[in-house]
């Protein structure tokens, strides 16, 4: 297999925009969905709507298996310990949140939180927000001109102090792979918590969180084939245990009175209030799809256009890269001499091309690198090489058009 | 004494004669009607299983190798699925209890009590009863 | 016109349980969607879907853009001052956490939060919380037996010190319409802020913020025809400027730096991370479908169903009600006697009959009644006169059955 | 001089010539290049428009109850769009302003460019152009 043929599970790509084809290179921004997945939510809504958990009717049995269902195929997917381990949120943002909230009644000043420079600021924001309110210092493992993290300074970043060392595994900005596994044991080594914003990576490679031992691991069901507004936190039983509940509401309490109220066990004690239950549903959909090509074969595919488009653009003397990790995954970030990202977007969406442009919530790499912003392109699982072809010949035409 | 597997026949067989869903709960009830009543000093915080439907209460002791069950519950479908539950394990040695599966629900078609959306506290009572066949034998090591 | 018909745009209702027609009566749980609805949704996933904001291609936009009309049209809605005075959340649970969560760096020790005693545990506990971070005190408005709130209470529970008035437009264990102007009026005068949980109220009559003049307002769009897993927190720009931000992330920030970042305007700065794009956009054409029929028609339609039910149950020897209130909505509460609810809830669904049973999360009231939980019934649009009918039929059989 | 609704039909019937977008773009990209830079002590903190997509710098000044506006920005299409915006409201009346809509765009097929997905700072101008007629309007009162 070079490539993979799945184009034609996707409805919303055979489409036209001003008057071409449709080609979408905008999928690290969110993923298309399959037919399965959006059949599979009329199926939802058609037979089986209820709210979950609690009520003896048939809809609500039904609804609360098929949900509960998905906890354990996440938990199979991710290699999770345990089934309780797979806390459902809003997304990856969300569940940054829920723990460093949950840091609060933990750090005390003198603490320090490591964060890398590569971050989205979804795992950036919320550590300089516990920082503010614990009095616990930030400090960051800075990243290299080609956007590798420089491993070089962990020795001196880590201490007995730190407590918290959050990265991603995939770059949404640059598509660097961080080597997980390496930082987590120099992490652990000095007994801080690390927590990995897996948003980029769960859509393009397979992941074991035994394996990489981390302690909390964080995904988006819509970057991964699934719908929108749901999302996971893993995290080890200890821990999970050991942070207070995030929200406060109804499913999430063993016993309330006015006063004061226990908490149920997990994983309800994070799943305050009603949850995404549609798109949980779609999400096991979207699961089993990936699951049914297999991880291994849309990487290898990511892998194969990758290099594609690269040996391509590599060949346009205007373009200049941003990020060439040695690893890196389904992203290709550059710029066009002396022109502006935004400028090339708007054309190439001309063209029916949709790229994104900017600072993909990654203001500090763009700082680093001292640019605006770039143009990315992202690739997915649907993505052919036609598509490439396509773009690169729109890519010209924008560089003709700016000149 | 009967097998669990000849115990689990029995309880199949009996439900093969109801023809609808009415009978079914009618025996159903009337078997909760039935089940004797815990004591109320036996009902302790610690052999509680909080449902949000309805609450559960389990006790077991061992005797010679064999594991004996009280149980009770504030719903009387509950009580009446406690007492098909307590039938099978009633005296079992640990070892079996231990990993044993009730089966039977399935037959019968009464799984769907089991349902974590039902929260009636007989999920957990299932889980709890295997517990304490797991302990039991580790104790007797 | 006496009732609508409208039964016939819910797919779902067209189905079997247990050999049975459904007759779906637990609609305070989560209401139905209607086909309108579960189409825009395969719409959106086969035309539109995309990141929202940021995006210079031509789907992020068309995304966007429908995003954002739904936002204005439940501004039109509530008949908020602002667009950016709604902010799209999890769902009514978030919201609450949302402003209880920001008024931890207001509140001091020696402030008092006001909540009613006829709370969901989601307009409870995250007050609890908060009352046990801030050191706040946690006053109670007690409920009379008949469900109503006891606002003879009001003159010595509120005081200089009270910063927070908390309570239910309606009652989702009893169906009580609570006197919001009133105690809103009551609270202001003391200086308070008013926060007002919605969910039930949204589905069931016409709401006007600025008319009621509070301060926050949460609903929940699965309670009222749309997705699951988004709803709305509504607050006067002043409140909203004043609280800091909840979440940490994409889209709520305007510029960071690594140690540092400023934040975006209203609405962005509540609203870090993808929202449920799907989901606003479902409540954008459950909404439309909503004031299509319109709400007051609904009302009436739901008025006159309760009427109908309430006096068929009176003339069942055993049943007794909870919550009789003058004012009530879209809900009855009952037991019956001798018997616990779930027996009920049990034999009911073998009937193909979809109530709920236990303590709706609101334990306090079953507290205060001294009751493990009631048989609730709860109404919306699609309901019919021939379901009441049927329930009714089905409820005399289970009488019969538990004796 | 020619009012607002004038300069909108001179732009409106330029644009009638297009045969497809390149050329539409093009001529945009030349009004870009074309636009005067704004000078650097103007691009203040106070005159900027912050978009996550392009930056857009706008300043205002009334002469005998004319309003002047200078902007600019990074991106060189924002800059073609600017130019543009500006022909229309370039040397007009506070109270004419602070009440325009800018419907040429929408003749033109430019409307997408005020998209607030695009995040490029000209949807903000648009607001800001506009609060400026009201204010300079306000002041002469
Ligand atoms: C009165 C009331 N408040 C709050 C909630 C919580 O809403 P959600 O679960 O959608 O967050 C509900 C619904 O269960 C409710 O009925
Ligand atoms: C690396 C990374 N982290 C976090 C996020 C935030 O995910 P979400 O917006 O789904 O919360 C994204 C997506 O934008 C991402 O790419």
């Amino acid at each position: 297999m070079k490539y993979l043929k799945v184009k034609k599970d996707f409805p919303i790509l055979n489409q036209k925009i001003n008057g071409k084809p449709l080609i979408y290179l905008d999928s690290a921004a969110t993923t298309q969905k399959p037919k399965v997945v959006i059949d599979e939510i009329v199926n939802y809504y058609s037979f089986s709507n209820s709210n979950v958990h609690r009520g003896v009717h048939a809809l609500s049995e039904r609804a609360t298996d098929s949900f509960e269902e998905v906890r354990l195929g996440l938990c199979h997917h991710i290699n999770a310990k345990h089934q309780h381990e797979i806390i459902f949120t809003k997304g990856t943002t969300d569940s940054v949140n829920l723990v460093a909230h949950g840091f609060r009644s933990i750090l005390k000043p003198g603490d320090e939180i490591v964060v890398s420079e590569l971050e989205h600021h979804s795992n950036l924001i919320p550590w300089q927000m516990l920082a503010q309110t614990s009095g616990a210092k930030l400090k960051f493992i800075p990243m290299t001109t080609n956007g590798e993290l420089d491993l070089s300074t962990l020795g001196s970043l880590l201490n007995l102090n730190t407590k918290i060392v959050a990265f991603n595994h995939i770059s949404n900005a640059l598509g660097t792979i961080n080597p997980v596994k390496k930082i987590t044991s120099a992490a652990h080594s000095v007994g801080a918590c690390v927590f990995v914003d897996g948003a980029q990576a769960l859509p393009h490679m397979r992941v074991d969180v035994q394996n990489l031992d981390v302690d909390f691991y964080a995904g988006s069901a819509h970057k991964m084939y699934g719908p929108t507004g749901v999302g996971l936190l893993y995290g080890k039983s200890a821990w999970l245990e050991k942070i207070p509940p995030y929200q406060g509401g109804g499913e999430m309490i063993a016993e309330v009175s006015m006063e004061k109220s226990s908490y149920a066990g997990l994983p309800h004690k994070f799943e305050a209030g009603t949850p995404n239950i549609e798109g949980v549903i779609g999400w096991g959909t979207a699961l089993n799809w990936l699951n049914d090509i297999g991880i291994e074969n849309i990487k290898t595919h990511e892998d194969n256009l990758l290099n594609y488009a690269l040996e391509l653009l590599k060949e346009i003397p205007d373009v200049v890269f941003y990020g060439t990790a040695k690893e890196r995954a389904a992203v290709i970030s550059f710029g066009l001499k002396g022109t502006h990202p935004y400028d090339a977007g708007v054309l190439l969406d001309q063209m029916g091309i949709a790229v994104r442009t900017g600072h993909h919530c990654a203001q500090p790499i763009m700082t680093c690198l001292q640019i605006p912003g770039t143009i990315r392109i992202s690739l997915a699982a649907y993505t052919i090489q036609d598509d490439i072809d396509k773009f690169i010949e729109a890519l010209k035409k924008t560089i003709l058009l700016l000149n | 004494m009967e097998t669990i597997l000849a115990r689990e026949e029995d309880i199949i067989e009996e439900f093969s004669f109801f023809d609808d869903w009415m009978d079914k709960y009618t025996y159903l009830i009337s078997l909760g009607k039935d089940l004797a009543k815990m004591i109320p000093e036996s009902k302790t915080p610690e052999n509680q299983i909080k449902g949000c439907q309805s609450q559960v209460w389990l006790n077991a002791k061992i005797n010679e190798n064999s594991i004996f069950f009280e149980a009770d519950s504030d719903a009387i479908i509950t009580r009446g699925m406690i007492a098909l539950l307590l039938r099978v394990v009633q005296g079992q040695k640990p070892e079996e209890i231990a990993v044993y599966e009730f089966k039977f629900l399935q037959e019968i078609g009464l799984t769907a009590h089991l349902s974590p959306s039902r929260a009636n506290g007989l999920l957990s009572m299932v889980k709890q009863i295997r517990l304490y066949g797991v302990a039991f034998q580790a104790k007797r090591k």
